[in-house]
């Protein structure tokens, strides 16, 4: 099942995951925390797209001929149609985070994951 | 009738809301009170599978089981409380579309059969908690959300690794058939599947050592809202990793991890509670350590067990709504949740709400808890699991220690305020506590119900071993 | 035919009472190197004091106190057989047994201690307080062989205890246990080195404080017939009982003149010491006699 | 759910909580009494083990309510921990009971069916739940507490009743189901009289007259437990008795201290004393009382001694046998510590007023009085229940002449003719003292007393309440008893847990980035242990 170009994709998408992970760690900045998580589900989109992808398939798209379904000729459609899905859930979540990220700035001053400390015992 | 209903309804809901701009309180509790209605209609035709689109490997299937069917009624019986305790708030957007995507987000999970499905609902449920977490608008709250945010995202990245590895591996989605073709992957990729999954589920479903942001989500939460992650969110992931579990055929040894795990989970947030002066973090430590004890029962993978783990699961989930309703009415009125509020309000009324709730938790009689906790410790003698049951005895004195902390509160202090309850309120924590009292002196019917649905949960996993 | 045999024993008592009384106080004035009182002089008093003509009285508990020691007194005569056979001199001795007496013989300590707390006197109640506090060391060897006694006989009525010691006596089988019975046997009688102090200010069995006249009358006769009680207790225990009334008096008079000489010897010890040398040593004898059984 | 069965064992004990709470039943917190009377009703009724335990349970937070009425927190906290840790030990043995005998009605309960270490486990986790009810030594740290701080007629409930609740279970979980364990009721039985001695003592020296009611409960209770361990029809007889009794004299003595403090307001022995000639009538309750308590003759209380002692001595144990008389003969100084300290000697300085104690007051002590002076006169009365008892749970049969005879295998009494003579003679005596010439003459005023040739002033204290007992300190064992205190013990162990529980809590303080390294840690050593 795997061509010879996966173990290179699965290698730079775990770099890049690798990566994007050490910055939700290290990184300060809640911004950059946000984008660190961004980069992260990029990186698995693209390992995932990349290990399923096999070269010389159509891709699954009725115009350019393909008119039943059938896996044999095209590229599986279901890992696309999951990540485009994912994509915007994606989306949604760092537009989510990003915003509460900018109310918690105008309320505070500050956007550093180790300033705050609004909760605990003592609050 | 189809079972899309309960998650199409709850969504139209939310896009038709410009036209009710004013009545979404009304709204709500009519909508949660006819899922409810709807939900116990769906007794009589149980199982119930569905499959949406096209033929099977790309369908998408949902199935009512008891299972399934026990914890939707449970969670729509919980909104319709949770609604009904909101109708004399006036009409919150942010609170009307969080609660519903919420409903909405669990409903999914347990019903779902489909692991890309599942993922779907695990975004929809989280953006939805995220988003009621950050209801009160102020730093804490904020600060709050953007924590259990960082925390849910790691959550659903490992999650989605998983995804992606059964996928890239088997080539199927639906749960039935990842059951079925597990054995084909390779032992190691199974392992790495495995421990993504409880990573990621663990994180939601609160066990040790993924845990330790709960307390801090709750208190930046709204305490009703607080209320509503126990009874709901917590409970859906709960099921939906022993479910996988089951599923999956997990080893023995993988098992009594999860029995480790749930132990800690339950001792540690037990002790942690013992000395806290915030009244939310004691409830969320509370909610861990039962969560924990479930989590203990379901380890065991044993039918009387598990039954006894679904009655915790119903019973918990009434007593603390309950416990957080009531918290959210002191809060609303003396504007603190520290304890010593305790000590600052006047209402016999609310007084025996928390004491019954405080009871019913630590699992004495004639409240629920009893029964759930008998029925719990019968099937742990059963299995002869002593340890287990020693430490349960155990930790749950130092549950009462910190429980009868706060109920003592309710004679000291001088000056007091009077609290006084609507006619509605009454009813509710009325209906509430009688529930209590009720399923307390007379579990059996619930506990065949339970036990129904732990054959069905448990499927063919007894088999397996 | 019982009243008649009560009022034998009663007459019985007070006389020996009073009689030893007068032979206590004329040996121990010889231990000294003194010449005592006339043999009969506390008979006199006691007959003096009743027909004093005023007493003073605090109220009616006062008056009650010095009358439920005197019950209490003539229970334990009545209670405890004189004769180790037959129907004469039994009393009441077979609707009780040994426990019963041991028990009623607190009943006098307790009238005393009600009317000495209700007389208002700060000195009497210190000098109850130091009483009770000795008798708990008393008691506890006295109980060890007691004990005994009553396991070695396999009942605790009078008439399987002096079954028990037809052969042979209790002393002779039992040694320890007479030893340590008969040290707290000392403290009973109020003999140094366990006796209470009996100066003026402070009550136990000593004078009492605010017991005058008629009132002072009845705890002298009482105390008497108590002492009596008690060593016919030690007999009918250790020393087989007595067969007739001149073995009674043989007995009873042996026992009590060793009490008077030991008692004459020794000095007192404080509160304090004498419970602690009873708790050590004799409760000690008992223990191991209590093992040899 | 809930099971019940009619049976004479249950029959004596709920008809002694239906005496004492209906006795004692007030308009204010009636509810929760006879909420607590329903939970003691469904203990004593029940058949089987979950039944027994909801009453258990029921019994336990019903006390909590009516205590959080007067009491502090700190001792609620006390009594609520102590008595769920005795519920959950039981529900712990009930568990394991189960998980051996598939069955939860207390007929099919058979333990020597148990393997030994399971048979040890249900004895030891039952005897904890018994031990917290009955306050013996070590888990007595909230009786005295709870019961100071109790409203004097909760007091009476708590003793009277719910410490019995201890004996019941041990009967009917122990003593009714054949078995052969031995071990620990040797440990018992050496418990209860330990405890006798070092609540005695403790009682002794104890200034408030709660405190050392309660500790003289706890002594009391000793003696029950003792009985009990010796597994035989007499020695079950006298712990029946001895209950019986300690359930009329505690409801007897809390009562006439509850109308002494209604009166004076004091609850010190300190603070009180020379009461005698203003309620006389209390004066001569309180005699009876303390008279029974200390087991003396002529009244019921002698009885259950009486039996006790020669149950002891038909098994020989001789040692436990002195020890318990050792500690009863003790008990004669807190008794009269009691009636001293309240009623006799010198009134006090500070003259507050004193108030008409209700009449209400009155009745349980008369009642419960009489029933002592009738089982003085007629100690056999409750035999042939008590024989019947003892069938019913595998012993055999008592012996039974009449009525006025006590009988035991060591001897046997006639309370009739001991508590004739005692009149007849106290009579005759009485006649005389009249007869004779002397005749009394009252005291001047309390101070016309003997006082070293001087009159003392007004102002001197001449009561000696509190001071009494002080002495016993300076002697060597009794101060090594007064001095260890259970309460230590806990405090230290509340301490460590608390520490704990602040270190365990910091976990939940943990940072976001700190939680994911966590996690992310967790994930990697999992996946390389795995591969």
């Amino acid at each position: 099942m795997f061509d010879s170009l996966h173990p290179l994709i699965t290698m730079i998408s775990l770099a890049i995951f690798g990566v994007a992970l050490l910055g939700v760690l290290v990184k300060k900045n809640l911004f950059k925390i946000f984008l660190a998580f961004s980069v992260a589900e990029s990186a698995l989109f693209l390992f995932f797209i990349g290990n399923h992808y096999t070269p010389g398939l159509k891709a699954p798209i009725a115009a350019d001929g393909i008119t039943r379904f059938d896996p044999a000729f095209m590229v599986d459609p279901l890992p696309q149609a999951m990540i485009l899905t994912t994509i915007v859930i994606g989306i949604a979540v760092s537009a989510l985070g990003l915003s509460m990220v900018i109310r918690y700035y105008k309320l505070t001053g500050h956007m550093r994951i180790d300033k705050m400390d609004e909760l605990g015992e003592e609050q | 009738m189809s079972l899309l209903l309960f998650i199409l309804l709850p969504l139209l809901a939310i896009f038709l809301m410009p036209f009710y701009r004013a009545y979404l309180h009304y709204v709500s509790t009519v909508l949660s009170m006819a899922l409810f209605g709807l939900a116990l209609t769906c007794k009589a035709a149980l199982p119930l599978v569905e499959r949406v689109a096209v033929d099977l490997p790309l369908a998408i299937t949902f199935e009512l089981s008891s299972v399934s069917w026990l914890l939707v009624t449970l969670f729509t019986l919980s909104m319709s409380l949770f609604s009904l305790y909101h109708l004399r708030f006036s009409s919150n957007k942010a609170l009307f579309v969080g609660t519903n995507m919420l409903l909405v987000g669990v409903i999914g999970l347990v019903l779902s059969r489909d692991i890309f499905n599942i993922y779907i609902f695990f975004e929809i449920s989280s953006i939805s908690a995220y988003l009621l977490t950050s209801l009160n608008q102020d730093a804490k709250a904020y600060g709050g959300a953007i924590r259990y945010m960082i925390i849910g995202a790691f959550a659903s990245l490992f999650f989605l690794l998983s995804i992606m590895l059964i996928y890239l591996t088997i080539g199927v989605l639906d749960l039935q058939m990842i059951a079925q073709r597990f054995n084909l992957i390779d032992e190691q990729v199974q392992y790495l599947i495995l421990l993504s999954l409880f990573i990621a589920l663990g994180i939601k479903t609160e066990l040790f050592g993924l845990n330790f942001w709960v307390p801090d989500v709750y208190q930046a939460s709204r305490s009703a809202v607080s209320g509503l992650f126990s009874a709901m969110l917590s409970k859906s992931y709960l099921f939906l990793l022993f479910h996988l579990a089951y599923l999956l055929h997990v080893s023995t040894s993988q098992m009594a991890f999860l029995t480790l795990v749930a132990a800690l989970t339950f001792a540690v947030a037990e002790f942690s509670a013992l000395k806290s002066r915030e009244t939310k973090r004691i409830f969320a430590f509370s909610t861990l350590g039962q969560i924990g004890l479930i989590a203990l029962a379901l380890s065991y993978g044993d039918t009387a067990l598990t039954e006894a783990a679904l009655f915790l699961i119903i019973v918990h989930a009434l007593a603390k709504l309950m416990l957080f309703l009531a918290l959210d009415l002191l809060e609303r009125r003396l504007g603190s949740t520290k304890s010593e509020i305790f000590a600052r309000f006047e209402s016999l009324f609310l007084m025996a709400v928390f004491t019954v709730g405080a009871l019913s938790l630590l699992g004495i009689p004639p409240f629920a808890g009893f029964a759930a906790k008998l029925s719990l410790l019968k099937g742990l003698a059963g299995l002869e699991a002593y340890g287990a049951m020693a430490l349960i005895l155990t930790v749950s004195l130092i549950e009462a220690a910190y429980l009868f902390r706060l109920l003592s509160g309710f004679r000291q202090g001088e000056q007091k305020m009077v609290v006084t309850l609507s006619p509605l309120e009454r009813l509710i924590f009325g209906v509430m506590m009688f529930a209590l009292l009720l399923l307390g002196l007379m579990p059996q019917p619930l506990l065949a119900l339970c036990q129904e649905a732990a054959q069905a949960m448990l499927g063919g996993y007894h088999a397996a071993l | 035919m019982v009243l008649i045999d009560c009022f034998l024993m009663l007459l019985l008592a007070y006389g020996f009472g009073f009689l030893y009384y007068g032979l206590y106080r004329n040996l121990s004035a010889r231990v000294h190197g003194r010449f005592g009182p006339s043999l009969a002089q506390s008979f006199f008093d006691s007959v003096k004091l009743f027909v004093k003509e005023q007493s003073t009285t605090f109220g009616w508990m006062f008056y009650a106190g010095p009358i439920i020691m005197a019950t209490g007194a003539v229970l334990n005569v009545l209670f405890i057989p004189f004769i180790n056979h037959g129907d004469s001199l039994q009393g009441l001795s077979s609707s009780a047994n040994l426990i019963v007496v041991l028990y009623l013989m607190v009943l006098g300590p307790l009238g005393n201690a009600l009317g000495v707390g209700s007389n208002g006197n700060p000195f009497g109640v210190m000098g109850i307080t130091r009483g009770l506090t000795r008798l708990i060391a008393l008691e506890l060897p006295f109980y060890l062989a007691v004990i005994g006694v009553m396991i070695d006989a396999g009942s605790a009525d009078f008439s399987a205890i002096f079954e028990a010691q037809s052969q042979e006596m209790n002393l002779l089988k039992h040694p320890l246990l007479f030893m340590a019975a008969f040290i707290s046997f000392l403290g009973f009688m109020g003999k140094s080195p366990f006796d209470v102090v009996g100066a003026p200010q402070e009550v136990y069995s000593g004078p009492a404080t605010e017991f005058s006249g008629k009132f002072f009358a009845l705890l002298l006769s009482q105390s008497a017939m108590f002492s009596f009680a008690k060593l016919l207790l030690m007999v009918n225990l250790f020393l087989g009982g007595a067969d007739d009334l001149g073995d009674l008096v043989l007995k009873t008079f042996v026992l009590f003149v060793a009490a008077t000489f030991i008692g004459s010897v020794y000095a007192r010890f404080s509160t304090i010491q004498s419970v602690e040398f009873l708790m050590r040593i004799p409760t000690l004898l008992g223990i191991v006699g209590l093992a040899l059984l | 759910m809930l099971h019940f069965e009619a049976t004479l064992l249950g029959h004596l004990f709920f008809g002694l909580s239906l005496l004492v709470i209906v006795a004692l039943l007030r308009k204010n917190d009636g509810l929760w009494h006879l909420l607590l009377l329903g939970s003691l009703g469904i203990i004593f009724y029940a058949s089987s083990l979950v039944t027994l335990f909801i009453g258990w349970e029921m019994m336990g937070w019903s006390g909590y309510f009516i205590l959080s009425k007067t009491a502090r927190v700190s001792t609620l906290q006390r009594y609520i921990l102590f008595n769920l840790g005795g519920a959950f030990a039981l529900l712990g043995a009930i568990a394991l009971l189960f998980s051996f005998m598939g069955s939860m009605m207390l007929c099919d309960i058979d333990l020597t069916l148990l393997p030994v270490w399971a048979l040890h486990s249900v004895s030891a986790l039952v005897l904890i739940a018994v031990f917290v009810k009955s306050g013996i030594i070590g888990a007595h740290d909230w009786v005295v507490d709870s019961y100071q701080e109790a409203s004097p007629l909760f007091s009476a409930v708590l003793s009277a009743i719910l410490s019995k609740a201890g004996i019941y279970l041990f009967i009917v979980l122990l003593l009714k189901q054949p078995h052969d364990e031995r071990v620990l009721f040797e440990l018992m039985a050496w418990l209860g009289a330990i405890t006798s001695v070092v609540a005695t003592f403790k009682a002794i020296s104890q200034d408030e007259i709660k405190r050392l009611l309660a500790y003289s409960s706890i002594a009391q209770l000793g003696y029950i437990i003792t009985a009990l361990s010796l597994m035989q029809a007499y020695a079950l007889e006298a712990a029946l008795y001895h209950t019986v009794i300690h359930t009329l004299v505690k409801l007897l003595l809390f009562v006439n201290v509850a109308a002494i403090m209604a009166i004076t307001g004091k609850e010190r022995f300190s603070e009180l004393g020379g009461l005698l000639y203003r309620v006389p009538l209390l004066f001569v309750l309180l005699v009876i009382g303390i008279i029974a308590l200390a087991g003396m003759p002529l009244l019921g209380g002698f009885n259950g001694k009486f039996l006790l002692y020669t149950a002891l001595l038909e098994e020989k144990r001789a040692l436990l046998l002195a020890t318990v008389m050792f500690s009863s003969a003790s008990a004669f100084l807190y008794c009269y510590k009691l009636v001293y300290g309240i009623y006799l000697g010198q009134r006090p300085h500070d003259e507050s007023p004193l108030h008409v104690s209700p009449k209400s007051y009155y009745i349980p002590q008369l009642l419960s009085a009489a029933l002592l002076i009738l089982l003085g006169f007629l100690p056999a009365l409750p035999t042939p229940l008590f024989s019947a008892i003892g069938v019913e749970a595998g012993f055999s049969a008592l012996e039974f002449t009449k009525p006025s005879i006590l009988n035991s295998p060591f001897g046997s009494f006639n309370g009739a003719v001991l508590m004739s003579a005692f009149g007849v003679v106290f009579v005759l005596i009485l006649g005389l003292l009249q007869r004779v010439h002397s005749k009394a003459k009252a005291a001047q005023n309390a101070q016309d007393i003997s006082y070293c040739g001087e009159v003392p002033k007004a102002g001197v204290n001449l009561h000696f309440g509190y001071g009494m007992g002080h002495e016993l300190g300076r002697i060597g064992f009794i101060a090594f008893i007064l001095r260890r205190q259970s309460r230590r013990f806990w405090d230290y162990l509340n301490l460590i847990v608390g520490d704990l529980s602040i270190l365990l809590r910091s976990l939940y303080a943990l940072g976001t980035q700190h939680i994911l390294l966590l996690s992310l840690l967790g994930f990697t050593l999992l996946l390389l242990g795995g591969l």
